[in-house]
């Protein structure tokens, strides 16, 4: 809880102090552009913490998304395939290649970096040779249902805000009061011990590649739809650095069995206010990505100082009452 | 030292304690899991600061802020948790931090130097390999050898040694404590942590005894006995040892209980070992470091391949492939490493003890809470663990409670076969007791239990038969008629059997 | 189809102080656009009543674009000039915007979108130039290879295609087009690499400003500038200074100053009312211009101006 | 050696294969490029396999070298400093970034991804700020020693590839044979038991991080000459991906602790040649990155289930000798 207060802060403190200089920051429609940011980039970055839980890493989720968009595209478009049944595939192949991911990692002992780093590369490529490197969209036509996930509202709320809501709850239940969640943890931390306790490790790990890629696809869907169009080359780009910003800003250690959803949330939600900001307070554009870099490592800074001070504090507090006691 | 006190949050570790030692003596530190023994000596080897409290050297008050201030001062520490780096090998850990190197700006090591007297340092400690082995190939014992041999080279004032020999068999402890003794007479100064009393009792000068963080006061040379030592440690005597042990109990199987045949592990894959266990039967395991009893339970137990190998229990054949083939048979093991193996160390004493039976305290696997802590808080009683709660981080309890964690998770179980490897490595004498105690009823019950174990004392003590084994092969099986000090260590060098 | 806008300068001119809040917002960052940035600041400088704000997406996409239009719209713009990245695509995005602004298309066209109008070059036919400089360059004809950032950009395609359009029939054979995904390091690879593969390479075509210094220098190290006529698009020093010395035989520049002046004062006249601004086909073209070695030091003095350089 | 082993057959396989394809491949003129390549991309990613080893990250390679060179360029071209001048201070700069990483990382107990990722945001923005997103070049000015540290060759060899094999030769003695190397792989795996030794661990990861810097500014150095003219906004990116995943098919271990300088020699090479490939063979652009992912895969793939097999064979070889001796 300790480590996601300190960023919780900032964020809070981020978001009065753009209030206080532009108050458009609280008009609904910029609260719900935001929020609808939060969601898109929020599911998948769940995933990708929950993979650094077990000590792993997801670096393909950019390109899984180029991939699964263009193939979303050309199901809907080209193939003229139904709406349901283009995103079932979508997760289902995502689901495939996170399987894929997993056995790699556990049954050949192949370094997590490696196995999703050629998944970067090599799901990039295969979206540009399936789309002859053409930009693939949706058009004009109506996927009704599926625009709505990515542009509608539910009640005035986004709806990529609500699936993450809903999302998120579900694997705050799973990681933090389910025994699957107990066991990443412990998978995470020690695998040698958890597999003296008799768990299935590799098992343990597989199924959280395979949950990474199901919110992959969701997200991807989410950001294909909320585009309206996909670039093979560019969408998606660096997006798992993002996602990883996010679960390490939120307290996923990169040493495997620390991090919490509620934490991935929070840092989800930093980047992107950050990223408004810059927008909203119409700070030269060449200077964002300045700004955002300043006010993370300001933030993490401060909440270390101030975290090291407390312990300070208190060690000095029990020499004192410990030499009043000796009295 | 003197007045040194130490909180940590929710533990009073150290109050108001109080030791001192001279040039060339021997001071045994003493105490029960937990006391506060390890945390003194950090103080002193600058790992850890005091909140009160003065150390003095030579009448010179001193500060220590770091272990490196420490080595400064000519003051080595051998942790109880092994502290070797296994990217390195042997002669590379000896030296670390004293390289010699050739002049020049890069400072290059001197490798000729380096190899050839760690060669010198590991061969006077019995260890039989090159300093040129990789670390992590050697077994526990040897690692701990390594260590030691690192304190030795650096040259020290004062030694502090932290249960230098729990995982050292009866040969390697009796050349260490001659070292300790050429030590003492070079005028190098130790301090002696153990629970062994029997080493204390030969090699000790005085003995100054901790209990839950206050000195509870010094045995002189001539008053070190072990009744004395235990009755100061707990503040009360204790029961006899091995009271009631083995009463001589079938050991025929008659298919029953669990047979193990024609097990070849990797490591020796020249040699099958085949043994039994009737229900309700304690078979022992001897034999000198890094004879491949490990390996045999690991091997049973499925975290490493076997090579081949017929294992049953009550007539019915089992493929043991992974820990959970055996977990779901009954079968369970204590490991002998546990800070890497045994445990989680950054979990809290609750989810350890819940960790390999958490389907049973879940309904649609969902956790209760309240089952867990039940359990745990129950677990933490039956066997005594120090800890002020159990939500406390396993990593922050001292190394003799962390065992009993490691025990602690398979007494919720039902197990049918329960393999201890090492399972009183660093646990104080009274606790000592309980666990000989826990592991009577355990087969009184039925249960088929394996205890390997180094300290010749326990195995003798606990067993019904005994297993020797010598460089990977099963030299023999000894029946409680024929026990003996002497039988067990012929057969454990190898020449008998 | 009518924003607000639709009323004329009424609702539109409601804005702080009386202004006119005008965005300009670019696809990715880069010299071509600092020359806009000049453009859109002579306008501001000139034509009262407006304020105008330049934004540049910082990692060129459709997505980083989105929120950029988002909190603009979010923020009170009344007029919002872009270069869309995705124009097919982000014609659903670009209708939301001009349901909140006045919307003008510039650089990159989005034709089936209710933007207002469009302002900038005809990609096409910029590629068809491209062309014919070549197939004046390479009189004999011979094989020639095209760079670029990446090929999915609508300025790739349509510079691509008018090249292809332009030497169908031709003795100019175009073998392959590399791309680079913006890292120049790779942009100059690419055509060393090209010149090893091909010994015979005749022509070396750079579809991006980058391209043509990244195969001048390639080129140059290979001593192959007597045998290989480069074509480059845009103004970046190197390819200036590479048709100064004749290494580089020609390049298609654009107008950029004219893309933020005139969508400035295009923007700023209609939400007047003055809706005659715009043609009735909906797009007004700014000339590409081919320079050659004859008229790069007229050339480079304008463009020195323009970027503020003496 | 083992694990370098593996990835240099993936390597050498791969120059036969591609030179019997194209004989190209083989000429000097081609050889010479791809050594530059090797020269320029290797020697940042010595830095960044040192903070592997360590246990740390470096992400901020890429910007930092945006920023370095738009800075030497303005240096350079604008004040009209001379080209030793431009050079130190270039160096001088990219140490302190790295002395400031370290530090962070040490003395605030901050985690290297986070203190990294920043300094990529940073430097970034930083970059395009100071340029106003301006790309930067030299023109035709000659800097005559540094174009020859560039573009320049030393008895028909690249330089960049001199200067790799210089810098490697260094550090190989530095990391494999000397005391700093030692401190570097005790604190790598375990700080706190290096910590017990009496090793100054924060000094050794401060330093690796300055050691990381200076080879990034030498590396910058090389292609901000190469391209001989620096985009703000698209310089380097990606670059530190280049340098991790060289280091870690080299055999790095990102949990710190293992690694090699020749490994990350080989890993290096390996990329550049998969880029020299996708080129040479006509493969199509699009495809580039695809043929990358697949060969790094099936690369260590292969190479995995070798050791894998020769292990198992390796035991039936020892239960057919054993069963022998049984009878
Ligand atoms: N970092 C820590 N945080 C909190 N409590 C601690 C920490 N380290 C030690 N303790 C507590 O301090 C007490 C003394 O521990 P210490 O390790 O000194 O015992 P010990 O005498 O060495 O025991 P053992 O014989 O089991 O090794 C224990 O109650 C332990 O739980
Ligand atoms: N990873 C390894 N690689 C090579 N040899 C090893 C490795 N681990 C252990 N050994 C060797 O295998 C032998 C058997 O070790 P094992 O731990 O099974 O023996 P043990 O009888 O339990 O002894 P100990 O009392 O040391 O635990 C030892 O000689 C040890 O040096
Ligand atoms: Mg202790
Ligand atoms: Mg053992």
């Amino acid at each position: 809880m300790k480590k996601e207060l300190g960023i919780f802060i900032l964020l809070i403190v981020l978001c009065i102090i753009v209030s206080i200089i532009n108050p458009n920051f609280l008009l609904s429609i910029n609260l719900q552009n935001l929020a609808r940011q939060i969601g898109a980039f929020g599911i998948f970055s769940i995933g990708l913490g929950l993979v650094i839980i077990t000590g792993g890493i997801e670096l393909s989720v950019g390109s899984m998304m180029a991939l699964l968009g263009v193939l979303l595209s050309m199901t809907l478009t080209e193939y003229g395939y139904g709406a349901a049944v283009a995103v079932l595939a979508s997760i289902g192949l995502a689901m495939g290649l996170g399987l894929g991911h997993g056995l790699l990692i556990t049954r050949l002992n192949m370094q997590p970096f490696i196995v999703t780093l050629c998944g970067l590369l090599f799901y990039r490529g295969l979206a540009r040779f399936v789309t002859d490197d053409e930009t693939k969209g949706f058009g004009a036509a109506d996927y009704e249902s599926l625009r709505f996930i990515a542009n509608g509202n539910l009640f005035g709320v986004p709806m990529p805000f609500v699936l993450l809501l809903v999302i998120a709850a579900i694997t705050w239940l799973v990681l933090h009061r389910s025994v699957y969640g107990r066991y990443l943890f412990a998978t995470g931390r020690n695998s040698e011990a958890a597999r003296y306790a008799g768990i299935d490790t590799k098992r343990i790990i597989t199924l959280t590649y395979v949950i990474s890629g199901a919110l992959t696809a969701i997200s991807g869907i989410i950001f294909a739809f909320y585009t309206n169009s996909v670039s093979p080359a560019n969408h998606g780009n660096a997006y798992e650095l993002y996602g990883i910003a996010a679960a390490v800003l939120g307290g996923c250690s990169l040493r495997g069995g620390e991090g919490s959803v509620v934490g991935i949330l929070i840092g989800t939600a930093l980047l992107q206010v950050l990223r408004n900001l810059v927008n909203l307070l119409g700070i030269p554009s060449s200077l964002d990505f300045a700004v955002m870099g300043a006010v993370i490592l300001i933030g993490v800074m401060a909440d270390q100082i101030f975290t090291e001070r407390r312990n300070r504090r208190q060690v000095a507090l029990m020499r004192e009452l410990s030499a009043r006691e000796a009295k | 030292m003197a007045g040194v006190s130490k909180r940590f949050p929710g533990v009073v570790a150290l109050d108001n304690v109080s030791l001192s030692v001279g040039a060339g003596e021997i001071v045994a530190l003493i105490g029960e899991n937990g006391a506060g023994k390890s945390t003194l000596m950090k103080i002193l080897g600058g790992a850890i600061a005091r909140d009160n409290g003065t150390i003095k050297i030579n009448s010179e008050p001193v500060e220590i802020r770091s272990p490196r201030e420490a080595s400064a001062l000519g003051i080595e520490f051998i942790h109880q948790e092994l502290s070797v780096l296994d990217n390195l090998d042997v002669a590379a850990n000896i030296f670390l931090h004293r390289e010699p190197t050739t002049a020049g700006f890069l400072k290059l090591i001197n490798r000729k130097r380096i190899y050839s007297e760690a060669d010198v340092l590991i061969h006077k400690l019995g260890l039989d390999i090159s300093s040129r082995t990789p670390l992590d190939q050697l077994s526990l014992a040897q690692q701990q050898l390594v260590e030691i041999a690192r304190a030795l080279g650096a040259g020290a004032r004062i030694i502090i040694m932290d249960e230098p020999t729990s995982s050292l068999m009866l040969s390697e402890t009796r050349r260490l404590l001659e070292i300790i003794k050429d030590l003492k007479r070079q005028n190098v100064s130790i301090i002696y942590i153990s629970h062994r009393m029997h080493e204390v009792e030969e090699i000790a000068d005085r003995a100054v005894v901790l209990r839950d963080g206050k000195n509870a006061g010094t045995l002189q040379r001539s008053e070190i006995t072990h009744e004395r030592m235990v009755r100061m440690m707990v503040g009360r005597d204790l029961k006899e040892f091995f009271k009631g042990a083995a009463h001589e109990r079938s050991s025929t199987t008659n298919g029953n209980g669990f047979i193990v045949r024609r097990l070849r592990t990797i490591r020796y894959p020249n040699h099958t070992i085949t043994f039994d266990v009737a229900p309700g039967e304690v078979l022992g395991i001897a034999g000198l470091v890094g004879a491949g009893r490990s390996e045999v339970a690991r091997a049973i137990f499925g975290v490493e391949e076997a090579l081949e190998t017929e294992v049953s229990l009550d007539g019915e054949t089992l493929r043991i492939t992974e820990p959970q083939d055996a977990i779901s048979n009954g079968i369970y093991l204590v490991p002998e490493d546990r800070r890497l193996s045994g445990l989680i160390v950054d979990f809290n004493v609750r989810e350890n003890i819940s960790l390999p039976n958490l389907e049973s305290y879940s309904s649609a696997k969902i956790i209760s809470r309240a089952k867990e802590s039940k359990a745990a808080a129950e677990a933490v009683k039956a066997i005594n663990i120090k800890t002020p709660t159990p939500e406390m981080r396993a990593a922050n309890l001292s190394g003799g409670n962390q065992q009993k964690v490691v025990l602690a998770k398979w007494l919720t179980f039902r197990p049918r076969v329960l393999i201890f490897d090492e399972p009183t490595r660093g646990i104080d004498v009274g606790a000592k007791a309980e666990i000989y105690e826990l592991i009577r009823n355990l087969a009184a019950k039925g249960v088929s239990v394996i205890v390997i174990s180094s300290e010749m004392e326990e195995v003798l003590g606990i067993s019904d038969r005994i297993a020797v084994m010598h460089e990977g092969r099963l030299t023999g099986i000894l029946n409680r008629a024929q026990f003996s000090e002497e039988a067990v260590m012929r057969l454990a060098t190898g020449t008998e059997g | 189809q009518q924003g607000i806008h639709s009323g004329g300068g009424g609702v539109g001119a409601g804005g702080a102080g009386g202004k006119h809040k005008l965005a300009f917002v670019t696809n990715n960052a880069s010299d071509f656009w600092t020359i806009a940035r000049k453009g859109t600041e002579k306008a501001a400088a000139e034509i009262p009543g407006i304020e105008v704000e330049f934004r540049i997406p910082s990692d060129g996409t459709a997505a980083e674009q989105q929120r950029v239009i988002d909190d603009l719209l979010a923020k009170g713009i009344h007029g919002i000039a872009i270069s869309p990245v995705d124009p097919v695509n982000q014609t659903q995005m670009l209708n939301r915007a001009s349901s909140g602004a006045l919307v003008v298309t510039q650089d990159s066209d989005a034709p089936q979108s209710n933007r207002v109008c469009y302002i900038g070059t005809d990609n096409v036919a910029a590629g068809r130039q491209a062309g014919e400089l070549l197939k004046e360059a390479l009189p004999q004809g011979g094989k020639i290879m095209v760079f670029v950032g990446v090929l999915d950009a609508a300025n790739a395609q349509q510079r691509y295609q008018g090249l292809k359009e332009a030497l169908n029939g031709s003795n100019v054979q175009i073998i392959d087009v590399r791309t680079d995904n913006t890292d120049r390091v790779r942009a100059k690879s690419n055509a060393a690499d090209t010149l090893v593969n091909n010994p015979d390479i005749a022509g070396m075509v750079g579809l991006w400003s980058y391209n043509g210094p990244a195969i001048l220098s390639a080129v140059k190290e290979a001593n192959k500038v007597d045998k290989v006529k480069i074509v480059a698009f845009d103004e970046e020093d190197p390819t200036l200074a590479g048709i100064k010395e004749g290494a580089i035989y020609a390049t298609v520049v654009q107008q950029p100053f004219e893309f933020g002046y005139r969508s400035m004062e295009l923007m700023a006249k209609y939400l007047n009312g003055d809706k005659s601004v715009v043609p009735a086909t909906k797009q007004i073209f700014v000339p590409t211009i081919a320079v050659k070695r004859a008229d790069v030091d007229a050339f480079q003095q304008k463009i020195n101006q323009l970027r503020g350089r003496s």
